[in-house]
């Protein structure tokens, strides 16, 4: 098993299918990203949303 | 009727929850045959909710329901044959006339035959076969009040029967109510206004 | 015994009960999912061998194949939730049917795009009408159709159980479909094009794509118990236990 | 006094609320007929722009007949469900329905039979009409017009359940097309597969079995899905 | 004591009419996003409803693509346009809206274009990928697009007037296809004409151009007849 | 104010016939600033489609209005730049909050820019976001009484406006007429209910 690229502009190109591999590879790293970061950031909000109405209750 | 009888409709511990607000706690009552119950409260204070609630249409965050004392969910066919709900809006298609409207009900539901004389009877004599889209407000609540003279129902669950009538309208509604009463039925209905009923009991919804 | 592990069913399925559980789950699920990511896609545009007809194109596969196998199991979980919540009133199945709908639709996605894209260096098209990527869209279509639903009823009681019946409606019917769209590619005339079957692939490129799989499983379950236990503080926000949770954080 | 269980003769059967409700609804049909023809109008007049968009070239026209009229099929009775439940939410004739002492799903069969009868039935007969305009050879037609008697039946079941879901949300609600398409995919493929099947001079009754089936299981299911959605969804 | 005569200052203007009502719409447009997004929806799911139904060979779709692509921009315009004026009508909006002293046809350009909007802009973004879907090849894009925008405006305006016609008859939802469809046709013919003349290599322009025509004369004629449509309507 | 000056509306002979039927005839009266005029019959008199005429969304089959004097089909413009007009439905979208709802209204008629103060007037302080299709059935009706606080119209048509409206709500439409009479406005309005204020003219309807 060995690295079959030997430079980064060869990566980039992928033999001419550079362009469809990394859009690929890039939307599918834009969507997982925003699967996990949403939960997280409502999740967060949640908790906050709790605790500020925590304390106008007191 | 014996005390033992358990009452027609039951409820007690009702309480209710729409969009995390709270709209009304440990609310109960029981109507036997001939109670008359009046739902009072302020605009919002959760009448109409309160009888959907009662009429199986929307299920209480907590509480229990129960007709002649079998528990509500469970009991739920035997209690809507004997059940007669008028909504907000009363369930009439404005493309049919009166006769017709009365005529499709009264194969749902156990109704006496007597479409005419009911129609008669809330002063709509002139409009058996007039589409009621064609009828003014207070008729077409009217045609819709006539269903309660051709019910067997014996509980009738009303939101606001008044609403629209007039003066002579209202009397008729009185008279209808009496006579339910009398022959062992029992009401439950909302209004602003007061009915000339004697023994009418209140139920009073305020804000919690 | 059969008691003992009744009372586990419960407090799994009580939203504070999983709250607390799945808390432990989390930090593993993340590692072992991000980790087998990693080393998946390194491995698979790094090292792995170039495919003798499609070059370095193929390298899309490591992405697509899981995405699709994910998009399908994901409706499965979304149905299940959905007719469990409906016959047995689970309300925690509500809310992993809430979570698993966009999280389906967001893999579906997935998959659409990058066999498209995938379509155009292969068959020099984005697109052809093929069995199995019909039923792809039609997958797609019925994704969106609960979650659309879901957002459109006000009452977050009533739009449960809607989505349960549509799902329960859907269930029965996914199979039929699926059957149906394969047949349909069968009735007519057989097309220009076909999906290349992979049932020679070398191990090279096996090899990796066996960890990418293995690593959307994980991803799978780790953002729906993300979506699961936000929604489950959404939902609980008045309930005691939250409130309690919130001043944990307060106090730190 | 009366007993406190309903004496059995006073309430009636299981037919006359069906009944009931389907003369209803006929009658409503009947009172505007204008415009219960007019899924029917639709299917044709669409079909007549039909040429006028792709061209008039008869063998062209000839391959798309099937499957063209196949989809205006689906497209008229799914827009005329749009009344379906709707009109019966906003008037409160619902409410009755759902508090009725019959059981929902036979209410809701009457609703759709009513339904198919006043647009997949039109259409149905109809169809041999539009698809000659669409020149397609008399060999399909057979297979067409079977296919369509049982694919509108099924469009409608599938669009009560989808109307049964939507019914308290906004008028003009265009989310219960959006739920039932999918549904349709499969009455499709096998009804447009008969009348393939039928023109290339081969035998299109496995299709036609196979849409059989299916009608008869959404027959099952559909009613009962929907009478439950009511339920759900009397309360917006 | 005020004087007989209102303020002019005391009256909004015309701009702020429109602005008010196009806000509105939009307002609840987007209250609705699940729903609002749905014509595009609607669009896509027929659209893929075609192949299954007409068989998936590339060289068949690719004829039928700027025709189907038409016929379905119509039929989504058609179908949102559904609740243009019924929904003002049933809600009571509708009499304020005649009763203000603003004049009508202003109000209803405002309906009209809060509702092309919606439905007829990402109706003609979305084409292109559409049209890519039946296998449309790419010379004939830009003439679709440039079509469509003015085509689903026209539509959006023909649908007016008769959403107009019909508010007061009841749901009279398909009954108003039947009074715009023939209006539709020389759109639907010169909008697929620009198409199939920019894929022969030819010039679209001159169909284009009118069509460019047409849209111009309807957006003078629509909202006055709409208008008057609808002081005769709203008595029912 | 002059005994010379015209009345703000003034009708004359007006009759109505639909469908072959004459529902009114010969039906006269006139307001001025500071007049209240209560319609009232029995139901089916004609009270809605009189109003109706008078808003000028319905034709008289006979007759004339005049607005300050002038002619009305001629003087329309004039006249609807005064009028608020409230119907039996009262034109809420559902799907707005009541704020968002007075907003729109506000941007097609002369009105004052207090929508919060109106609102809370009418009883809604704490619903200003709350969708109208969530409010409950009085709720809504005071919101459509809430414009009656910010229109500058010095004639107020409405169809039965205390509809739905409980005992502390009437005092508070009350108490909005009275303030709009004391400013110069009119009212004609149509209840089956009497309303406390002083002045009250009646115009009856009964059938022909
Ligand atoms: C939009 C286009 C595409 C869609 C929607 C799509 C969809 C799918 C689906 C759903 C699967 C999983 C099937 C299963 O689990 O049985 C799959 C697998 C696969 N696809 Fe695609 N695909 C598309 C385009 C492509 C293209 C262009 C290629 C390569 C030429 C391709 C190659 C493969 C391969 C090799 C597999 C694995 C097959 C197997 O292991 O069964 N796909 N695709
Ligand atoms: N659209 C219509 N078409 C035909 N007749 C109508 C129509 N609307 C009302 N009518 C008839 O006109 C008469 C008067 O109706 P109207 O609504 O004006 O009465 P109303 O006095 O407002 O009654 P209510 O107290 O019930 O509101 C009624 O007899 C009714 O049948
Ligand atoms: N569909 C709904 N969604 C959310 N909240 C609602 C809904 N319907 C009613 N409510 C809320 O419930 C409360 C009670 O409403 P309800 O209609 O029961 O009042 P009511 O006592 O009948 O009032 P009214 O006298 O005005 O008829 C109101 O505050 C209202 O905002
Ligand atoms: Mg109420
Ligand atoms: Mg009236």
């Amino acid at each position: 098993m060995n690295l079959q690229f030997h430079s980064l502009a060869e990566l980039f190109a992928m033999g001419g299918h550079g362009v469809y591999v990394w859009a690929v590879y890039g939307v599918a790293a834009l969507v997982m990203g925003a699967l996990v970061v949403r939960p997280l950031r409502r999740h967060a909000r949640a908790l906050a949303a709790v605790r500020s109405a925590r304390q106008r209750g007191r | 009727m014996l005390p033992s009888s358990p009452p027609l409709l039951a409820f007690c511990a009702l309480s209710f929850e729409r969009n995390d607000r709270l709209l009304f706690e440990r609310v109960e009552g029981a109507v036997h045959g001939g109670d008359i119950l009046q739902v009072v409260g302020a605009n919002g204070a959760g009448k109409t909710t309160l009888l959907r609630i009662l009429a199986t249409l929307l299920t209480p965050t907590q509480g229990e329901l129960r007709w002649c004392g079998g528990l509500l969910p469970r009991a739920r066919a035997s209690y809507l044959a004997e059940l007669a709900f008028l909504g907000h809006v009363p369930g009439l298609k404005p493309g049919l006339s009166p006769r017709e409207n009365l005529r499709w009900l009264a194969g749902l539901f156990a109704q006496r035959d007597a479409i005419e004389e009911a129609l008669a009877a809330v002063g709509l004599a002139k409009w058996f076969d007039t589409p009621c889209a064609q009828l003014s407000a207070g008729m077409q609540r009217r045609v819709a009040l006539a269903r309660l003279a051709l019910t067997r129902a014996r509980l009738w669950i009303l939101d606001e029967p008044l609403t629209a009538i007039d003066r002579a309208g209202v009397a008729v509604v009185e008279q209808l109510f009496r006579s339910h009463l009398q022959s062992g039925g029992a009401i439950i209905f909302s209004s602003h206004q007061a009915v000339d009923l004697p023994g009418v009991k209140y139920l009073a919804l305020t804000e919690s | 015994m059969a008691e003992r592990r009744w009372q586990w069913f419960h407090r799994l399925a009580s939203p504070p009960g999983f709250y607390r559980v799945s808390g432990r789950w989390l930090p593993w699920l993340a590692g072992t999912s991000l980790a087998l990511l990693a080393v998946g896609v390194v491995w698979g545009l790094l090292y792995a061998p170039p495919d003798a007809r499609q070059g370095n194109s193929y390298r899309i596969i490591f992405l697509h194949v899981p995405a699709s196998f994910l998009a399908l199991a994901g409706y499965y979980v979304m149905a299940a939730a959905g007719a469990i919540h409906l016959i047995w009133r689970v309300k925690l199945a509500d809310v992993v049917m809430s979570a698993a709908a966009p999280l389906g639709a967001a893999l579906t996605f997935l998959a659409l795009f990058s066999g498209s894209l995938w379509g155009k260096p292969t068959w020099g098209t984005y697109w052809v009408w093929d069995a199995r990527i019909t039923s792809m869209l039609v997958l797609l279509f019925l994704y969106l159709g609960v979650v659309t639903l879901r957002q459109a009823y006000a009452s977050r009681e009533t739009a449960g159980r809607a989505c349960a019946v549509l799902a329960l409606v859907g269930t029965v019917n996914i199979p039929i479909i699926y059957k149906s769209v394969d047949w349909w590619y069968s009735l007519h005339q057989p097309a220009t094009i076909r999906l290349t079957a992979a049932p020679s692939m070398h191990p090279d490129m096996f090899q990796p794509l066996v960890v990418m799989i293995l690593a959307f499983y994980l991803f799978y379950a780790w953002v729906l118990v993300l979506n699961v236990r936000a929604e489950i503080l959404v939902r609980e926000r008045r309930a005691g236990w939250v409130r309690d949770l919130a001043g944990e954080g307060e106090s730190e | 006094m009366r007993s406190p269980n309903p004496e059995p003769e006073a309430l009636p059967s299981l037919a006359t609320g069906f009944a009931a409700l389907l003369r209803r609804d006929l009658l409503l049909a009947w009172r505007r007929r204008g415009e219960a023809a007019n899924p029917l109008w639709f299917f044709a007049m669409i079909t007549a722009l039909v040429p006028l968009a792709v061209g008039p070239e008869p063998a062209l026209l000839a391959r798309l007949a099937p499957g063209m009229v196949w989809i205006l099929a689906l497209l008229g009775t799914m827009l005329a469900a749009d009344s379906l439940f709707r009109e019966d939410y906003v008037d409160g004739a619902l409410e009755q329905l759902v508090l009725s002492p019959q059981p929902l799903w036979v209410l809701v069969l009457a609703r759709v039979t009513a339904h198919w009868l006043v647009t997949g039935v039109p259409i149905t007969l109809a169809s041999p009409l539009l698809a000659g305009w669409l020149a397609l050879p008399a060999g399909g037609v057979p297979m067409l017009v079977a296919g369509l008697a049982l694919g509108t039946l099924t469009f409608c079941l599938f669009a009560a359940v989808g109307g049964a879901l939507t019914v308290a949300l906004g008028a003009g609600n265009v989310l219960r097309p959006l739920l039932v398409l999918p549904l349709y995919v499969p009455v499709l493929i096998f009804g447009t597969a008969a009348v393939a099947r039928a023109l290339e001079g081969g035998d299109g009754s496995a299709p036609l079995a196979l849409l059989g089936a299916i009608t008869a299981v959404t027959l099952a299911i559909a009613p009962v899905a929907a009478a439950a959605a009511l339920r759900v969804g009397i309360d917006g």
